[in-house]
């Protein structure tokens, strides 16, 4: 008897508080556009994700305070949870954001698992525009988008031939490679593989490592014994990646590192104890002042706007927002047709901090070719051409060394 | 002198990547796996909570540890968190003694199965687990200040002029060291005092213990408080040592549970070897024998392969390939724990 | 058989008669319980056989020797808590169609049969043993002695061949002793049990068994009529004797 | 079930039915209806938990292993076959099957030839050895042929290319195949034991689909598995589709200025919406089946019996019951429903990811939902199937929201109102075991109790 009207007072207080929660959410529906950020706020890459995040909304806000985009309209984020892992949660929270909260666009997913379910599940049959900040993985350049899939981060497939090359440039014929051992990892290690053998180069071993585990002295010592002198290593700053090198330093393993776009962050260098001058490495973009921009706004914002994939976040939230204006409104179709016609030339060229001035362009009938903090050109497929800046650390940072 | 040479380069590798990482890797296992077995012993259930009250210690020290610093105090070549590790194991003991208190006792009184306590500490793993996250977030932190190293692989190898180098970084010493101490302050206290010798008769059979007039809430309690002092130094070492992230933290589990298995639930003893002997294969099966091989073979024997038993990427599956082996053959483990 | 280095029972040899009341006494730590266990098949032993009838049962597991006849109950009463008494007696019948999974998913009509005859069969133990009012109480809400009845029950759902009783008397009052007496004694003249009891009440023991056989120390160390035993200075001994020696121990 | 019980469980479903309502009315149909899907997915997935926990009372800690090998399962039935992956690895995997075989069969033989002793021992292990060697070369040289045929794309066997609905029932099959090798091994533990071994199978089991790219591609996953509904673009596109629309809505049609748009508009959430509904339809009408069976044989004299052996294993054993075969059977009949809902789970999602199976959601959240719907109790655990995914997924916006709340609320610095809401979905977990210790304290035999 006691234990049913408990049952009942709770359900009772559930049901109250739900219908606040929903009509309180409701209020604050129809006033503004909503923009939806699908990113793994837990899970693997819960470190990766808030400053994403953070960069993605810098870009919404810098529109929202700029007063220029349809007369004025302004942007509310809103965050929903793909788990980076779990395919189910994240097509839920996509459902709840498309059908529920009406977002025009979503900048997300990060992995390219769950972005593939959302996508497919989601996004697509719903006709609303996904772009990914950091899903990388190359199958995801032929999955049946009818146009509504967009990525700022270019397919591995490409970035492994690019680090495949600079490699050989400097003369390196023979690497140690060390993977992350999820989608990006893999793929990025199959590409960069095929592409060094191609080149003549000889691997002579690859493994991998798992994130979340902290400890790598057994693959630091699986890897020198390789007796090559220089280690690839293709996987996360925060994360294995930078155990790996830091391990590989502390036991004086390897003369020569090089890393792929997701170890490059200022964190890493600030994070290992050792030495690092001389790490080559390859980012997307590829022009040093638009990333310079960024990060000067996102410092100017209280943000930290280096690290793995922020860049491209803003870059994926501001082309939406650019798209729109082009189309004079904030029907998610528009967000579909215009997104190309931003991203690429012809037109005025727009950096980070410069939305506003690219907004006032489009409405003043002109045409932009957003370049943003990662030089973003997009391929016909709509994902980022890929020209790879080619990075060294010099005096505790990284320097771009050429273009690619 | 070459062969000479050859064969102290190979001990040096050997030393550099197999012994020094295993010895500081396994003292960590072996605290926190101490810890897992003496909730087993005294309250008969497998924690698996244990990993996350690790992290939650590791969490207030590391707070701690931020403040002091920039406060400006240090601990001289030593890492600072080291000052702070007492406010975290303080922060614990209170969170076990809650959590007891709250949601243990309860089914202690009722004597509920083991069962039931698993599923309780599920919950628990479950709430820590938000509430770290929820305070310091899901990201890697570090904090480790001082010195880096007691040797470096390039000083040891301008010294001593050998081709290979021996590292041994300040918190490895500091690992095995505070282990090593950690471990002989808790068989001190197991075996020399009244408290300790009422909480072996305890384990070993409670009925027993019980009609000698032994005080069940007494040596619960402090079962907890051995289990957290252990868990905060384990986390905090491990922490130093690579990184900490709670997610890691959550990880660990299943090797502390392989370790205490291996060594005989139960029997602290068998933890601490446990814990070595999972890293140790951890480490030794996953380690590429070849460079060792052109070491001391003769230069047109060392075969092309890298001479590794299991690739890497089934390191992490070792612990518990290792655990499953000792359930199927000897599931009492090394040293008899209690079982069936 | 062997604990940890320990000779819990060594070298015992004794024979239980057909249609007997066998009763099985000792000082605590005999050995009793463990050779009703190696009896039961509960542990194997290290070395000897067990005969029932002609056929060798040694180191069979208990289930099986369930179905060769072989029933016992438990020191500690072991009913299935969450079950009612009815179910505690009705799960016991051998064979049921329905406990394999895919007749139960099946063969429904077979099932009620097989229900029908194994409830009027519990029915039938339940007025044997008074317990209706109780029929359909979670036995785990039983009183002591109810507990002690309903093992008693168990074993009379179905033909016995002999039925090994640990300490069915203990922690029930008297008028319940005798009628779990009364009901021995029925079973054992109208159905033929056999039984072999572990007790310590001599009165009991002396209004039920034919024939008592003492253990002392894993050992047997006497045979004979109830009378006989209690006349008998060995068995006195050895009660007194390990009595003492347990008392030195616990000091 | 007596009439406490069809009362509670009406409530209890009625609550949760009144949830989705509300989520249906406020945030959308196609939110609801996608939880709704996966409430089902997640009954079935405590539905088999709770033939292990709560009629056997086996601590499985595994739960995700046997999720992890339906979804599997799923790409192996409904993937077209790689030809090309076939034609250069097939011969190798073959190969070394044979080997496999011939090195088992040889020992045997030795084993059964020669008498007990070192001789005997030293000749087997050679034989081993050998034995390994070849398998491991002969395999070796198939996995990477497999591995090279177009990597970025496929790079693994692929499956049969049959309809993914066969892939439900083979699912539960190679589910029940796993478990029974599992049970061989671990069967004999205590509690706690089987706990921590299971929990240390399920990572092997993962770290191998992990690491085996020709099975399954690895981490790489499979996507675009074929669907057994139709898709939503091609519904916009289809006539007849259409005309069920402009019936359905034929009022709102007549009075609008521009039909076409309006009604191409109305057709994107409807579309969505009714393949929501083709799925909740087919897992429906599984979870159903399923409750059915279950019903049935938890009423016949086999619950009876596993029920009597959950109570007392020595007391069931000495009244004929084989406990460790029963065990076993509890523990693959269980598994196999835990996989046939692994097999659903993929075919809605579309996509095999073996990296994302994780401990925390595939297994101990299974378990919460058990404990908290009642264990031994068949529609109780569907039950807590229901609320558990609904918390779970709910808990999200709910903890932003309340975050949001206090940050309005409270005057605090920008930083941490920032680092509140940022933690926010980090409550689901907390959430999760409170309600956990909460049910385990107060109605420990969870919201529909064991009779």
């Amino acid at each position: 008897m006691q234990n049913r009207n408990l049952l009942l007072i709770l359900a009772v207080l559930i049901i109250a508080g739900a219908v606040y929660f929903m009509t309180a959410e409701q209020q604050k529906k129809d006033q503004d556009i909503k923009m939806g950020v699908i990113l793994g706020f837990t899970g693997p890459i819960e470190s990766l994700t808030p400053g994403m995040a953070d960069s993605a909304e810098l870009a919404f806000a810098e529109v929202s305070e700029s007063g220029a985009l349809l007369g004025g309209a302004k942007i509310t984020p809103l965050r929903a949870d793909s788990t980076c892992v779990d395919a189910a949660a994240a097509t839920a929270a996509a459902e709840r954001l498309i059908t529920s909260d009406n977002v025009a666009g979503i900048m997300g997913a990060d992995c390219s698992g769950v972005t593939t379910a959302v996508a497919n599940n989601v996004a697509v049959p719903n006709g609303v525009v996904m772009v990914s900040p950091s899903a990388t993985s190359p199958a995801l350049t032929t999955i049946d988008d009818k146009g509504y899939f967009f990525r700022t981060a270019p397919s591995d497939a490409r970035q492994g031939e690019v680090l495949a090359a600079v490699l050989k440039d400097r003369g390196i014929s023979e690497v140690a490679v060390t993977y992350t051992n999820n989608d990006y990892g893999k793929g990025f290690a199959d590409a960069f593989v095929a592409a060094f053998e191609a080149a003549g180069g000889s691997v002579s071993v690859t493994t991998s490592h798992e994130e979340g585990k902290g400890d790598y002295a057994a693959e630091v010592g699986a890897l020198a014994a390789s007796g090559s002198d220089t280690l690839v290593v293709l996987g996360y700053s925060d994360g294995g990646g930078r155990g790996i090198i830091q391990a590989s330093l502390d036991a004086d393993s390897f003369q020569q590192f090089a890393v792929g776009d997701g170890m490059i962050s200022q964190a890493l260098i600030d994070g290992i104890s050792g030495d690092l001058t001389g790490l080559i490495g390859t980012l997307p973009g590829s022009d040093a002042a638009g990333a310079k921009m960024f990060l000067d706004l996102a410092a100017s914002k209280g943000k930290d706007g280096d690290g793995p994939y922020r860049a491209e976040s803003y870059d994926a939230a501001a082309l939406m927002m650019l798209a729109m204006q082009a189309g004079g409104n904030a029907e998610r179709e528009t967000v579909a047709k215009n997104l190309m016609a931003v991203a690429n030339a012809p037109g005025t060229e727009i950096f980070p901090g410069e939305l506003a001035k690219g907004l006032k362009i489009l409405a003043d009938g002109g045409q932009v070719n957003y370049q943003g903090a990662t030089n973003v050109e997009l391929t016909d497929v709509g994902e980022a051409a890929g020209s790879y800046k080619e990075l060294e650390v010099k005096n505790n940072k990284f320097e771009t060394v050429s273009i690619r | 002198m070459g062969g000479f040479e050859n064969s102290l380069n190979a001990l040096v590798l050997l030393a550099n990547f197999v012994l020094v990482p295993a010895l500081a890797y396994g003292s960590q296992l072996a605290l926190g796996a101490v810890g897992v077995t003496l909730i087993f012993g005294i309250l008969r259930f497998a924690n698996f909570a244990h990993g996350d009250t690790m992290a939650f210690g590791t969490m207030v020290t590391i707070f701690c540890t931020w403040a002091l610093q920039s406060a400006g105090i240090s601990a001289g070549p030593l890492p600072t968190a080291l000052l702070a590790l007492p406010v975290g194991i303080l922060a614990t003991i209170a969170l076990v003694l809650l959590t007891d208190r709250f949601v243990f006792r309860f089914y202690r009184k009722r004597r509920s199965p083991p069962v039931i306590y698993i599923v309780a500490s599920v919950g628990v793993m479950f709430m820590l687990n938000g509430l770290v996250r929820l305070l310091i977030g899901p990201d890697d932190r570090k904090f480790t200040d001082g010195e880096r190293f007691v040797i470096s692989a390039r000083e040891f190898k301008q010294s001593t002029g050998l081709a290979e180098g021996l590292s041994i970084q300040t918190t490895q010493a500091l690992t095995i060291g505070v282990a090593i101490l950690a471990v002989a302050l808790l068989f001190w206290f197991l075996q020399k005092t009244r408290t300790g010798k009422s909480m072996r008769a305890f384990s070993d059979n409670e009925d027993l213990a019980l009609l000698c007039g032994i005080d069940p809430d007494r040596v619960v309690r402090v079962a907890w408080i051995l289990a957290a002092v252990l868990a905060v130094l384990a986390g905090v070492l491990y922490g130093l040592d690579k990184s900490f992230k709670p997610f890691i933290y959550f990880n660990l589990l299943l090797p502390f549970f392989a370790a205490a298995i291996l060594g005989g639930i139960g029997q602290p003893v068998g933890a601490i070897v446990g814990g070595y002997i999972v890293a140790f294969t951890e480490v030794t099966a996953t380690y590429a024998y070849k460079q060792l091989a052109v070491y001391l073979l003769p230069s047109g024997w060392v075969p092309d392969g890298l001479l590794q038993f299991l690739s890497t990427d089934y390191k992490f599956a070792i612990s518990f390939i290792i655990l499953v082996l000792v359930l199927l053959i000897r599931p009492t483990g090394i040293f008899r724990g209690r079982v069936l | 058989m062997n604990f940890g280095g320990v000779r819990a029972v060594d070298n015992v040899s004794l024979n239980i008669a057909a249609g007997s009341i066998t009763g099985l006494v000792g000082p605590n730590g005999a050995g009793k319980t463990t050779l009703f266990n190696v009896m039961a098949g509960t542990y194997a032993p290290s070395a000897g056989r067990i005969w029932l009838q002609q056929e060798d049962i040694t180191g069979l597991p208990p289930h099986q020797l369930f179905h060769k006849g072989v029933l016992r109950t438990f020191q500690l009463a072991h009913e299935f808590s969450s079950l009612s008494v009815l179910d505690n007696l009705m799960m016991v019948s051998p064979h049921q169609s329905g406990e394999r999974l895919f007749d139960a998913l099946l063969a429904s009509r077979k099932i009620q049969a097989e229900e029908e005859a194994a409830r009027a069969r519990a029915e039938d133990v339940i007025r044997f043993l008074g317990l209706e009012r109780v029929r359909s109480e979670a036995a785990g809400n039983l009183s002591g002695g109810q507990k002690k009845l309903l093992e008693l029950g168990r074993t009379m759902m179905v033909e016995a061949k002999i039925v090994l009783l640990d300490e069915v008397g203990a922690g029930v009052n008297r008028t319940l002793l005798k009628s779990i007496g009364e009901a021995i004694l029925r079973l054992n003249q109208e159905r033929g049990y056999t039984f072999c009891m572990i007790e310590h009440d001599m009165d009991f023991i002396s209004r039920l068994c034919s024939t008592v056989i003492v253990m002392a120390e894993g050992a047997v160390l006497t045979q004979g009529t109830a009378e006989e035993i209690k006349q008998d200075s060995r068995v006195i001994d050895a009660y007194l004797g390990t009595g003492l020696k347990n008392r030195k121990g616990a000091r | 079930m007596d009439e406490e019980d069809i009362r509670k469980a009406l409530t209890a479903f009625g609550l949760i039915g009144l949830g989705l309502v509300l989520t249906g009315l406020l945030q959308s149909w196609n939110a609801a209806l996608g939880v709704l899907n996966l409430c089902l997915i997640s009954g079935v997935m405590a539905l088999g938990l709770n033939i292990q926990w709560g009629y056997a009372g086996l601590f499985n800690a595994g739960v995700m292993a046997f999720t992890a090998v339906g979804g599997m399962t799923a790409v192996l039935v409904s993937y077209p076959p790689v030809v090309e992956a076939w034609q250069v690895g097939a011969g190798g995997l073959l190969a070394s099957v044979l080997a496999l075989v011939v090195t088992a069969l040889v020992t045997g033989f030795v084993y059964r030839r020669l008498p007990a002793g070192r001789k005997r021992f030293w000749l087997i292990t050679l034989v081993a050895l050998l034995g390994y060697l070849v398998v491991r070369s002969l395999f070796g040289e198939a996995v990477q042929l497999i591995e090279a045929v177009n990597p970025a794309r496929t790079g693994f066997l692929g499956g049969l290319g049959l309809p993914i609905l066969f892939s439900w029932l083979a699912g539960g099959l190679v589910a029940a195949a796993l478990a029974w090798f599992i049970g061989r091994i671990s069967l004999g533990l205590r509690a706690d034991y089987l706990a921590i071994a299971t929990l240390g199978i399920a990572e092997i089991v993962i770290s191998i689909l992990k690491n085996e790219d020709w099975l399954v591609r690895g981490v790489k996953n499979v996507t675009g598995l074929p669907r057994p509904v139709p898709y939503e673009v091609e519904l916009q596109q289809s006539d007849w589709f259409a005309s069920v629309i402009s019936w359905v809505y034929s009022g709102r049609l007549e009075n609008a200025a521009d039909q076409r748009a309006v009604l191409a508009e109305l057709m994107i959430p409807a579309s969505s919406i009714f393949v929501k509904l083709c799925y909740t339809g087919l897992f429906a009408t599984v979870t159903l089946l399923l409750l059915v069976l279950a019903n049935r044989v938890a009423q016949a004299p086999w619950g009876r019996m596993m029920r009597a052996i959950r109570d007392n294993e020595a007391a069931a054993a000495a009244m004929g019951k084989d406990v460790v075969a029963r065990h076993r059977q509890a523990f693959i009949v269980g598994s196999a429903v835990i996989g046939l809902a692994g097999a659903m789970l993929t075919t809605l999602d579309g996509q095999f990811t073996p990296g994302g199976y994780n401990p925390l959601r595939y297994t101990f959240l299974v378990w919460v939902m058990v404990i908290v719907g009642g264990s031994g109790h068949n529609l109780g655990a569907i039950l807590g199937g229901f609320i558990i995914w609904f918390v779970w997924v709910e808990a999200e916006p709910v903890s932003l929201f309340v975050m949001r709340q206090i940050t309005d609320l409270i005057p605090m610095e920008p930083a941490s109102a920032y680092h509140l809401m940022a933690s926010a979905p980090h409550m689901r977990h907390f959430v999760m075991g409170l309600v956990l210790l909460l049910v385990l304290r107060y109605s420990p035999r969870g919201v529909l109790a064991e009779k």
